[in-house]
Protein backbone atom coordinates (compact mmCIF):
# COMPACT_ATOMS: atom_id res chain seq x y z
CA UNK A 1 0.00 0.00 0.00
CA UNK A 2 1.31 3.42 -1.02
CA UNK A 3 1.73 5.91 1.81
CA UNK A 4 0.19 9.30 1.23
CA UNK A 5 2.49 12.34 1.32
CA UNK A 6 0.82 13.93 4.32
CA UNK A 7 1.00 10.71 6.29
CA UNK A 8 4.71 10.51 5.54
CA UNK A 9 5.16 14.04 6.86
CA UNK A 10 3.34 13.21 10.06
CA UNK A 11 5.51 10.17 10.62
CA UNK A 12 8.64 12.21 9.97
CA UNK A 13 7.54 14.85 12.44
CA UNK A 14 6.61 12.28 15.08
CA UNK A 15 10.04 10.72 14.74
CA UNK A 16 11.56 14.18 15.14
CA UNK A 17 13.11 14.08 11.71
CA UNK A 18 11.54 17.31 10.56
CA UNK A 19 10.49 20.42 12.33
CA UNK A 20 6.70 20.87 12.17
CA UNK A 21 7.40 24.60 12.49
CA UNK A 22 8.75 24.61 8.97
CA UNK A 23 5.91 22.78 7.21
CA UNK A 24 3.54 24.84 5.12
CA UNK A 25 0.43 22.77 5.70
CA UNK A 26 -1.78 24.80 3.37
CA UNK A 27 0.68 24.41 0.56
CA UNK A 28 1.08 20.68 1.09
CA UNK A 29 -2.65 20.09 1.34
CA UNK A 30 -3.29 22.11 -1.82
CA UNK A 31 -0.65 20.23 -3.72
CA UNK A 32 -2.04 16.95 -2.55
CA UNK A 33 -5.60 17.85 -3.62
CA UNK A 34 -4.39 19.12 -6.98
CA UNK A 35 -2.55 15.89 -7.53
CA UNK A 36 -5.69 13.90 -6.67
CA UNK A 37 -7.83 15.97 -8.99
CA UNK A 38 -5.34 15.57 -11.77
CA UNK A 39 -5.66 11.86 -11.43
CA UNK A 40 -9.43 12.14 -11.30
CA UNK A 41 -9.38 9.89 -8.30
CA UNK A 42 -11.15 12.22 -5.90
CA UNK A 43 -12.73 10.09 -3.19
CA UNK A 44 -14.25 11.16 0.13
CA UNK A 45 -12.30 8.65 2.17
CA UNK A 46 -8.95 9.94 0.97
CA UNK A 47 -10.06 13.52 1.42
CA UNK A 48 -11.00 12.76 4.99
CA UNK A 49 -7.60 11.27 5.64
CA UNK A 50 -5.93 14.30 4.14
CA UNK A 51 -7.86 16.58 6.47
CA UNK A 52 -7.09 14.33 9.40
CA UNK A 53 -3.33 14.49 8.73
CA UNK A 54 -3.48 18.23 8.12
CA UNK A 55 -5.30 18.66 11.43
CA UNK A 56 -2.70 16.52 13.18
CA UNK A 57 0.08 18.64 11.79
CA UNK A 58 -1.74 21.80 12.78
CA UNK A 59 -2.11 20.50 16.33
CA UNK A 60 1.57 19.67 16.50
CA UNK A 61 2.43 23.11 15.27
CA UNK A 62 0.12 24.82 17.74
CA UNK A 63 1.55 22.74 20.57
CA UNK A 64 5.00 23.89 19.58
CA UNK A 65 3.85 27.50 19.40
CA UNK A 66 2.11 27.49 22.77
CA UNK A 67 5.03 25.94 24.66
CA UNK A 68 6.11 28.45 27.28
CA UNK A 69 9.61 29.42 26.18
CA UNK A 70 10.59 30.31 29.76
CA UNK A 71 9.62 26.91 31.04
CA UNK A 72 11.88 25.55 28.33
CA UNK A 73 14.70 27.86 29.33
CA UNK A 74 14.59 26.97 33.00
CA UNK A 75 14.79 23.33 32.10
CA UNK A 76 17.45 24.24 29.60
CA UNK A 77 19.64 25.78 32.27
CA UNK A 78 19.38 22.68 34.40
CA UNK A 79 20.10 20.58 31.36
CA UNK A 80 23.14 22.57 30.39
CA UNK A 81 25.58 20.06 31.76
CA UNK A 82 23.67 17.21 30.16
CA UNK A 83 23.57 18.95 26.82
CA UNK A 84 27.26 19.61 26.99
CA UNK A 85 27.95 15.95 27.60
CA UNK A 86 25.60 15.12 24.78
CA UNK A 87 27.53 17.26 22.38
CA UNK A 88 30.77 15.58 23.39
CA UNK A 89 29.23 12.24 22.56
CA UNK A 90 27.68 13.42 19.32
CA UNK A 91 30.71 15.00 17.82
CA UNK A 92 33.82 14.04 19.68
CA UNK A 93 36.07 15.31 16.92
CA UNK A 94 34.38 18.72 16.96
CA UNK A 95 33.96 19.15 20.69
CA UNK A 96 37.35 20.66 21.35
CA UNK A 97 37.38 23.36 18.64
CA UNK A 98 33.75 24.24 19.42
CA UNK A 99 34.61 24.66 23.07
CA UNK A 100 37.50 26.92 22.18
CA UNK A 101 35.25 28.87 19.87
CA UNK A 102 32.66 29.20 22.61
CA UNK A 103 35.21 30.74 24.98
CA UNK A 104 36.40 33.12 22.31
CA UNK A 105 32.83 34.17 21.49
CA UNK A 106 32.11 34.79 25.15
CA UNK A 107 35.24 36.89 25.52
CA UNK A 108 34.25 39.14 22.65
CA UNK A 109 30.48 39.24 22.85
CA UNK A 110 30.63 39.52 26.64
CA UNK A 111 32.64 42.69 26.18
CA UNK A 112 29.80 44.05 24.13
CA UNK A 113 28.33 46.42 26.57
CA UNK A 114 28.33 49.88 25.23
CA UNK A 115 29.60 51.97 28.04
CA UNK A 116 27.61 55.07 28.66
CA UNK A 117 29.41 57.91 30.27
CA UNK A 118 28.13 59.41 33.51
CA UNK A 119 26.37 62.74 33.24
CA UNK A 120 28.46 65.74 34.24
CA UNK A 121 27.77 68.59 36.61
CA UNK A 122 28.05 70.96 33.66
CA UNK A 123 25.23 69.14 31.90
CA UNK A 124 23.15 69.24 35.06
CA UNK A 125 23.55 73.01 35.20
CA UNK A 126 22.78 73.36 31.51
CA UNK A 127 19.59 71.39 32.03
CA UNK A 128 18.66 73.53 35.00
CA UNK A 129 18.92 76.63 32.85
CA UNK A 130 16.81 74.95 30.20
CA UNK A 131 14.27 73.94 32.85
CA UNK A 132 13.95 77.52 34.01
CA UNK A 133 13.42 78.78 30.50
CA UNK A 134 10.83 76.09 29.97
CA UNK A 135 9.04 77.08 33.12
CA UNK A 136 9.00 80.75 32.16
CA UNK A 137 7.49 79.83 28.82
CA UNK A 138 4.88 77.74 30.57
CA UNK A 139 4.02 80.57 32.95
CA UNK A 140 3.78 83.00 30.09
CA UNK A 141 1.43 80.71 28.24
CA UNK A 142 -0.66 80.29 31.36
CA UNK A 143 -0.65 84.03 31.96
CA UNK A 144 -1.76 84.67 28.41
CA UNK A 145 -4.51 82.09 28.73
CA UNK A 146 -5.70 83.68 31.96
CA UNK A 147 -5.59 87.14 30.54
CA UNK A 148 -8.58 86.21 28.47
CA UNK A 149 -10.55 85.67 31.64
CA UNK A 150 -9.48 88.99 33.11
CA UNK A 151 -11.69 91.87 31.87
CA UNK A 152 -11.33 91.46 28.14
CA UNK A 153 -10.61 94.57 26.13
CA UNK A 154 -13.29 95.14 23.56
CA UNK A 155 -12.22 94.87 19.94
CA UNK A 156 -13.09 98.49 19.35
CA UNK A 157 -10.70 99.50 22.12
CA UNK A 158 -7.85 97.49 20.65
CA UNK A 159 -8.47 98.96 17.22
CA UNK A 160 -8.64 102.40 18.79
CA UNK A 161 -5.28 101.94 20.49
CA UNK A 162 -3.65 100.56 17.35
CA UNK A 163 -5.02 103.42 15.29
CA UNK A 164 -4.90 106.39 17.60
CA UNK A 165 -1.25 106.14 18.41
CA UNK A 166 0.74 103.68 16.36
CA UNK A 167 1.38 100.66 18.54
CA UNK A 168 5.17 100.98 18.26
CA UNK A 169 5.01 104.48 19.68
CA UNK A 170 2.81 103.26 22.53
CA UNK A 171 5.14 100.32 23.16
CA UNK A 172 8.14 102.68 23.28
CA UNK A 173 6.38 104.84 25.87
CA UNK A 174 5.50 101.88 28.07
CA UNK A 175 8.93 100.30 27.71
CA UNK A 176 10.59 103.62 28.50
CA UNK A 177 8.51 103.92 31.64
CA UNK A 178 9.37 100.34 32.63
CA UNK A 179 13.14 100.89 32.23
CA UNK A 180 12.95 104.07 34.29
CA UNK A 181 11.18 102.29 37.15
CA UNK A 182 13.12 99.02 36.83
CA UNK A 183 16.54 99.77 35.36
CA UNK A 184 17.89 96.34 36.32
CA UNK A 185 14.97 94.41 34.86
CA UNK A 186 13.10 94.03 38.15
CA UNK A 187 9.55 92.76 38.31
CA UNK A 188 6.80 95.37 38.32
CA UNK A 189 3.04 95.21 38.28
CA UNK A 190 1.05 96.59 35.38
CA UNK A 191 -0.80 98.71 37.93
CA UNK A 192 2.42 100.55 38.84
CA UNK A 193 3.08 101.31 35.16
CA UNK A 194 -0.47 102.62 34.71
CA UNK A 195 -0.16 104.87 37.73
CA UNK A 196 3.18 106.19 36.57
CA UNK A 197 2.02 106.86 33.01
CA UNK A 198 -1.39 108.06 34.09
CA UNK A 199 -3.02 105.79 31.53
CA UNK A 200 -5.87 103.30 31.59
CA UNK A 201 -4.98 99.62 32.06
CA UNK A 202 -5.99 98.87 28.51
CA UNK A 203 -3.67 101.57 27.13
CA UNK A 204 -0.70 100.02 28.94
CA UNK A 205 -1.63 96.39 28.71
CA UNK A 206 -2.02 96.24 24.91
CA UNK A 207 1.45 97.72 24.26
CA UNK A 208 2.81 95.27 26.84
CA UNK A 209 1.29 92.39 24.90
CA UNK A 210 3.08 93.64 21.80
CA UNK A 211 6.33 93.85 23.78
CA UNK A 212 5.84 90.35 25.15
CA UNK A 213 5.17 89.09 21.64
CA UNK A 214 8.44 90.59 20.51
CA UNK A 215 10.28 88.98 23.42
CA UNK A 216 11.09 92.26 25.19
CA UNK A 217 9.20 91.55 28.38
CA UNK A 218 7.54 88.68 30.14
CA UNK A 219 4.02 88.96 31.43
CA UNK A 220 2.42 86.69 33.95
CA UNK A 221 -0.21 86.49 36.57
CA UNK A 222 -0.01 84.41 39.72
CA UNK A 223 -3.66 84.22 40.60
CA UNK A 224 -6.99 84.79 38.91
CA UNK A 225 -7.92 88.48 38.86
CA UNK A 226 -4.64 89.21 40.65
CA UNK A 227 -1.90 91.58 39.60
CA UNK A 228 -0.28 91.15 36.20
CA UNK A 229 3.52 91.22 36.50
CA UNK A 230 6.01 92.56 34.01
CA UNK A 231 9.68 91.72 33.82
CA UNK A 232 12.30 92.42 31.22
CA UNK A 233 13.09 89.28 29.21
CA UNK A 234 16.87 89.09 29.62
CA UNK A 235 17.12 86.58 26.84
CA UNK A 236 15.41 88.81 24.34
CA UNK A 237 17.46 91.26 22.31
CA UNK A 238 15.99 94.60 22.97
CA UNK A 239 15.28 96.90 20.11
CA UNK A 240 14.13 99.63 22.45
CA UNK A 241 16.95 99.69 24.98
CA UNK B 1 46.05 34.08 39.47
CA UNK B 2 46.94 37.65 40.29
CA UNK B 3 44.12 38.99 42.49
CA UNK B 4 44.70 42.62 41.60
CA UNK B 5 44.41 41.83 37.88
CA UNK B 6 41.32 39.74 38.66
CA UNK B 7 39.83 42.76 40.40
CA UNK B 8 40.60 44.90 37.36
CA UNK B 9 38.96 42.29 35.12
CA UNK B 10 35.80 42.37 37.25
CA UNK B 11 35.61 46.17 37.22
CA UNK B 12 36.35 46.29 33.49
CA UNK B 13 33.45 43.99 32.66
CA UNK B 14 31.02 45.45 35.19
CA UNK B 15 31.01 49.01 33.81
CA UNK B 16 29.17 50.00 37.00
CA UNK B 17 29.95 50.12 40.72
CA UNK B 18 30.41 46.65 42.25
CA UNK B 19 29.78 45.91 45.95
CA UNK B 20 32.63 44.93 48.23
CA UNK B 21 30.69 41.79 49.10
CA UNK B 22 30.33 40.68 45.52
CA UNK B 23 34.00 41.35 44.80
CA UNK B 24 35.08 39.48 47.90
CA UNK B 25 32.99 36.48 46.88
CA UNK B 26 34.42 36.38 43.36
CA UNK B 27 38.01 36.81 44.54
CA UNK B 28 37.48 34.46 47.47
CA UNK B 29 38.81 36.95 49.99
CA UNK B 30 37.21 38.61 53.01
CA UNK B 31 35.34 41.95 52.56
CA UNK B 32 38.00 43.72 54.63
CA UNK B 33 40.67 42.82 52.13
CA UNK B 34 38.95 44.57 49.25
CA UNK B 35 40.12 48.14 49.99
CA UNK B 36 43.78 47.05 50.04
CA UNK B 37 43.39 45.32 46.68
CA UNK B 38 41.65 48.42 45.32
CA UNK B 39 44.46 50.62 46.48
CA UNK B 40 47.04 48.32 44.89
CA UNK B 41 45.08 48.45 41.63
CA UNK B 42 45.11 52.25 41.84
CA UNK B 43 48.89 52.20 42.17
CA UNK B 44 49.25 49.94 39.17
CA UNK B 45 47.01 52.09 37.03
CA UNK B 46 49.02 55.16 38.01
CA UNK B 47 52.25 53.31 37.39
CA UNK B 48 51.50 52.65 33.78
CA UNK B 49 49.88 56.05 33.19
CA UNK B 50 46.50 54.48 32.53
CA UNK B 51 43.58 56.79 31.80
CA UNK B 52 41.58 54.82 34.38
CA UNK B 53 40.91 55.39 38.03
CA UNK B 54 39.19 53.38 40.75
CA UNK B 55 36.55 55.15 42.80
CA UNK B 56 36.14 53.64 46.25
CA UNK B 57 32.96 54.67 48.07
CA UNK B 58 33.65 52.52 51.10
CA UNK B 59 30.89 50.11 49.98
CA UNK B 60 31.69 49.55 46.36
CA UNK B 61 34.34 50.06 43.68
CA UNK B 62 33.88 51.66 40.28
CA UNK B 63 36.49 51.89 37.53
CA UNK B 64 36.04 54.97 35.37
CA UNK B 65 38.02 57.20 33.06
CA UNK B 66 40.06 59.91 34.77
CA UNK B 67 38.46 63.27 34.37
CA UNK B 68 40.92 64.69 31.85
CA UNK B 69 40.42 61.66 29.63
CA UNK B 70 36.69 61.65 30.03
CA UNK B 71 36.69 65.28 28.92
CA UNK B 72 38.39 64.06 25.77
CA UNK B 73 36.36 60.91 25.09
CA UNK B 74 32.95 61.68 26.53
CA UNK B 75 31.89 64.26 23.97
CA UNK B 76 31.94 61.28 21.60
CA UNK B 77 29.60 59.24 23.79
CA UNK B 78 26.04 59.43 24.96
CA UNK B 79 25.41 60.07 28.66
CA UNK B 80 23.77 57.31 30.65
CA UNK B 81 21.08 59.64 31.96
CA UNK B 82 18.88 61.14 29.25
CA UNK B 83 18.57 64.90 28.99
CA UNK B 84 14.94 64.91 30.03
CA UNK B 85 15.67 62.93 33.19
CA UNK B 86 18.70 65.09 33.91
CA UNK B 87 16.54 68.18 33.59
CA UNK B 88 14.11 66.79 36.14
CA UNK B 89 17.03 65.96 38.42
CA UNK B 90 18.36 69.50 38.11
CA UNK B 91 15.00 70.94 39.17
CA UNK B 92 14.86 68.64 42.20
CA UNK B 93 18.47 69.46 43.14
CA UNK B 94 17.80 73.17 42.92
CA UNK B 95 14.47 73.30 44.74
CA UNK B 96 14.91 70.49 47.23
CA UNK B 97 13.16 69.46 49.36
CA UNK B 98 10.39 69.57 46.80
CA UNK B 99 6.93 68.01 46.55
CA UNK B 100 6.46 65.60 43.68
CA UNK B 101 3.21 67.39 42.84
CA UNK B 102 5.11 70.67 42.43
CA UNK B 103 7.66 68.91 40.28
CA UNK B 104 4.97 67.57 37.97
CA UNK B 105 3.59 71.09 37.69
CA UNK B 106 6.97 72.27 36.42
CA UNK B 107 8.13 69.27 34.39
CA UNK B 108 4.87 67.74 33.21
CA UNK B 109 3.53 64.26 33.86
CA UNK B 110 6.60 62.58 32.34
CA UNK B 111 8.29 63.49 35.63
CA UNK B 112 6.74 60.47 37.40
CA UNK B 113 8.82 58.10 35.26
CA UNK B 114 11.89 60.32 35.66
CA UNK B 115 11.58 60.22 39.47
CA UNK B 116 11.19 56.44 39.26
CA UNK B 117 14.46 56.18 37.35
CA UNK B 118 16.28 58.62 39.62
CA UNK B 119 15.16 56.79 42.75
CA UNK B 120 16.31 53.51 41.23
CA UNK B 121 19.69 55.03 40.46
CA UNK B 122 19.91 56.19 44.05
CA UNK B 123 20.25 59.85 43.06
CA UNK B 124 16.92 60.97 44.54
CA UNK B 125 15.15 59.98 47.76
CA UNK B 126 11.36 59.96 47.92
CA UNK B 127 9.42 60.22 51.14
CA UNK B 128 5.67 60.31 51.58
CA UNK B 129 4.42 63.71 52.64
CA UNK B 130 0.66 64.10 52.96
CA UNK B 131 -0.95 63.27 49.65
CA UNK B 132 2.28 63.67 47.66
CA UNK B 133 5.93 62.73 48.02
CA UNK B 134 8.79 64.89 49.17
CA UNK B 135 11.83 64.61 46.93
CA UNK B 136 15.45 65.38 47.59
CA UNK B 137 18.84 64.36 46.31
CA UNK B 138 20.89 61.71 48.10
CA UNK B 139 24.55 61.63 49.16
CA UNK B 140 25.03 59.41 46.09
CA UNK B 141 24.02 62.46 44.03
CA UNK B 142 26.97 64.48 45.27
CA UNK B 143 29.27 61.54 44.78
CA UNK B 144 28.00 61.04 41.24
CA UNK B 145 28.69 64.62 40.30
CA UNK B 146 31.94 64.49 42.23
CA UNK B 147 31.17 67.35 44.51
CA UNK B 148 32.08 67.09 48.15
CA UNK B 149 29.27 68.94 49.87
CA UNK B 150 25.71 69.35 48.77
CA UNK B 151 25.89 73.01 49.72
CA UNK B 152 28.61 73.61 47.18
CA UNK B 153 26.46 71.95 44.54
CA UNK B 154 23.72 74.32 45.55
CA UNK B 155 26.06 77.26 45.06
CA UNK B 156 27.19 76.07 41.69
CA UNK B 157 23.63 75.40 40.68
CA UNK B 158 22.67 78.88 41.76
CA UNK B 159 22.61 80.29 38.29
CA UNK B 160 19.89 82.82 38.85
CA UNK C 1 48.04 64.58 26.61
CA UNK C 2 49.57 61.12 26.37
CA UNK C 3 48.34 59.61 23.08
CA UNK C 4 48.73 56.02 24.21
CA UNK C 5 46.56 56.66 27.26
CA UNK C 6 44.10 58.49 25.01
CA UNK C 7 43.94 55.40 22.83
CA UNK C 8 43.30 53.25 25.90
CA UNK C 9 40.52 55.63 26.95
CA UNK C 10 38.85 55.28 23.56
CA UNK C 11 39.08 51.49 23.59
CA UNK C 12 37.91 51.33 27.21
CA UNK C 13 34.63 53.05 26.45
CA UNK C 14 34.07 51.62 22.98
CA UNK C 15 32.72 48.16 23.83
CA UNK C 16 33.33 47.05 20.23
CA UNK C 17 36.16 47.11 17.69
CA UNK C 18 37.04 50.66 16.59
CA UNK C 19 38.29 51.45 13.06
CA UNK C 20 41.79 52.80 12.51
CA UNK C 21 40.24 55.77 10.70
CA UNK C 22 38.03 56.70 13.61
CA UNK C 23 40.89 56.38 16.09
CA UNK C 24 43.20 58.46 13.89
CA UNK C 25 40.58 61.21 13.70
CA UNK C 26 40.06 61.30 17.44
CA UNK C 27 43.78 61.27 18.21
CA UNK C 28 44.57 63.69 15.39
CA UNK C 29 47.21 61.41 13.90
CA UNK C 30 47.49 59.70 10.52
CA UNK C 31 45.98 56.21 10.03
CA UNK C 32 49.46 54.75 9.59
CA UNK C 33 50.45 55.84 13.08
CA UNK C 34 47.69 53.81 14.77
CA UNK C 35 49.42 50.37 14.78
CA UNK C 36 52.49 51.80 16.52
CA UNK C 37 50.34 53.37 19.21
CA UNK C 38 48.46 50.08 19.60
CA UNK C 39 51.67 48.17 20.03
CA UNK C 40 52.88 50.63 22.62
CA UNK C 41 49.61 50.22 24.50
CA UNK C 42 50.04 46.44 24.39
CA UNK C 43 53.49 46.81 25.95
CA UNK C 44 52.14 49.01 28.71
CA UNK C 45 49.33 46.58 29.51
CA UNK C 46 51.78 43.69 29.66
CA UNK C 47 54.20 45.75 31.71
CA UNK C 48 51.78 46.18 34.55
CA UNK C 49 50.21 42.72 34.30
CA UNK C 50 46.84 44.07 33.22
CA UNK C 51 44.09 41.54 32.48
CA UNK C 52 43.47 43.40 29.22
CA UNK C 53 44.64 42.73 25.73
CA UNK C 54 44.47 44.75 22.50
CA UNK C 55 43.44 42.82 19.40
CA UNK C 56 44.69 44.39 16.17
CA UNK C 57 43.01 43.13 12.99
CA UNK C 58 44.89 45.47 10.68
CA UNK C 59 41.69 47.52 10.24
CA UNK C 60 40.51 48.03 13.75
CA UNK C 61 41.45 47.69 17.40
CA UNK C 62 39.50 45.97 20.13
CA UNK C 63 40.34 45.84 23.84
CA UNK C 64 39.15 42.68 25.58
CA UNK C 65 39.93 40.61 28.64
CA UNK C 66 42.79 38.16 28.25
CA UNK C 67 41.48 34.65 27.84
CA UNK C 68 42.31 33.39 31.31
CA UNK C 69 40.56 36.37 32.88
CA UNK C 70 37.50 36.09 30.68
CA UNK C 71 37.17 32.44 31.71
CA UNK C 72 37.20 33.59 35.30
CA UNK C 73 34.97 36.67 35.06
CA UNK C 74 32.18 35.88 32.62
CA UNK C 75 30.73 32.83 34.35
CA UNK C 76 30.58 34.87 37.59
CA UNK C 77 29.29 38.11 36.14
CA UNK C 78 26.31 36.36 34.58
CA UNK C 79 26.65 37.21 30.95
CA UNK C 80 23.53 38.28 29.13
CA UNK C 81 23.80 35.24 26.91
CA UNK C 82 23.29 31.96 28.75
CA UNK C 83 25.79 29.17 28.48
CA UNK C 84 23.36 27.03 26.45
CA UNK C 85 22.69 29.79 23.89
CA UNK C 86 26.41 30.45 23.65
CA UNK C 87 27.06 26.81 22.86
CA UNK C 88 24.39 26.85 20.14
CA UNK C 89 25.98 29.96 18.67
CA UNK C 90 29.39 28.27 18.69
CA UNK C 91 28.02 25.25 16.84
CA UNK C 92 26.42 27.46 14.19
CA UNK C 93 29.61 29.52 13.82
CA UNK C 94 31.69 26.38 13.50
CA UNK C 95 29.51 24.53 11.03
CA UNK C 96 28.00 27.37 9.05
CA UNK C 97 26.13 27.41 6.79
CA UNK C 98 24.04 24.92 8.70
CA UNK C 99 20.46 23.66 8.48
CA UNK C 100 18.30 24.31 11.53
CA UNK C 101 17.22 20.68 11.43
CA UNK C 102 20.85 19.58 11.73
CA UNK C 103 21.36 21.98 14.60
CA UNK C 104 18.39 20.53 16.48
CA UNK C 105 19.87 17.10 15.97
CA UNK C 106 23.03 18.22 17.75
CA UNK C 107 21.65 20.62 20.35
CA UNK C 108 18.18 19.25 21.06
CA UNK C 109 14.81 20.98 20.70
CA UNK C 110 15.85 23.85 22.98
CA UNK C 111 17.84 25.07 19.98
CA UNK C 112 14.68 26.54 18.39
CA UNK C 113 14.45 29.09 21.20
CA UNK C 114 18.20 29.69 21.11
CA UNK C 115 18.08 30.49 17.39
CA UNK C 116 15.15 32.80 18.02
CA UNK C 117 17.23 34.71 20.60
CA UNK C 118 20.34 34.81 18.41
CA UNK C 119 18.39 36.11 15.41
CA UNK C 120 16.86 38.79 17.60
CA UNK C 121 20.31 39.82 18.81
CA UNK C 122 21.48 40.11 15.22
CA UNK C 123 24.17 37.46 15.68
CA UNK C 124 22.63 34.77 13.46
CA UNK C 125 20.82 35.08 10.12
CA UNK C 126 18.07 32.58 9.19
CA UNK C 127 17.00 31.95 5.64
CA UNK C 128 14.43 29.49 4.38
CA UNK C 129 15.97 26.55 2.61
CA UNK C 130 13.58 23.85 1.43
CA UNK C 131 11.78 22.45 4.43
CA UNK C 132 14.15 23.86 7.03
CA UNK C 133 16.16 27.05 7.57
CA UNK C 134 19.74 27.71 6.74
CA UNK C 135 21.62 29.38 9.56
CA UNK C 136 24.79 31.42 9.54
CA UNK C 137 26.39 34.15 11.57
CA UNK C 138 25.84 37.78 10.58
CA UNK C 139 28.35 40.49 9.60
CA UNK C 140 27.55 42.02 13.01
CA UNK C 141 28.86 38.82 14.61
CA UNK C 142 31.95 38.76 12.37
CA UNK C 143 32.75 42.30 13.42
CA UNK C 144 33.87 40.94 16.76
CA UNK C 145 36.00 38.27 15.13
CA UNK C 146 37.98 40.14 12.53
CA UNK C 147 40.93 40.00 14.85
CA UNK C 148 40.68 36.32 15.71
CA UNK C 149 43.86 34.31 15.29
CA UNK C 150 42.31 30.93 15.86
CA UNK C 151 43.82 28.87 13.03
CA UNK C 152 41.28 26.23 12.02
CA UNK C 153 38.47 27.90 13.88
CA UNK C 154 39.24 31.11 12.06
CA UNK C 155 38.91 29.36 8.71
CA UNK C 156 35.48 28.16 9.68
CA UNK C 157 34.48 31.68 10.58
CA UNK C 158 35.73 32.97 7.25
CA UNK C 159 33.30 30.78 5.34
CA UNK C 160 31.06 33.63 4.43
Amino acid sequence: MHEEPVEILVQLAERGEIDPWNIDIVDITDRFLTELERRRELDLRISGRTLFFAATLLRMKSEYLTTDPFEDQEEGDLDDALEDEEILECAADEAEPIERLEREIQRRIGRKRVRRRPATLYELITELKAAEKEERRRRRRRAQAQQHEVPLPRTSEIVAVAHDEDYRGAAEDVFGCYTRLAPAGETLTVRVLCDSLGKRTIDVYIPLLFLALEGEVELWQEEYFGDVYVRRDMHGQSRYA
Amino acid sequence: MDRVAMLEAILFVAGAPVDYGEIAKMLEVRDEEVPALASELKDRLDGRAAPLEVLDSGDDLYMVLKEEYSDFVYPLMRPEISRAVLRTLSVIAYRQPMLQSDLVEVRGSGAYAHVEELVKRGLVARQRSGRSYELQTTPEFSRYFKTAALSSVQERLDVR
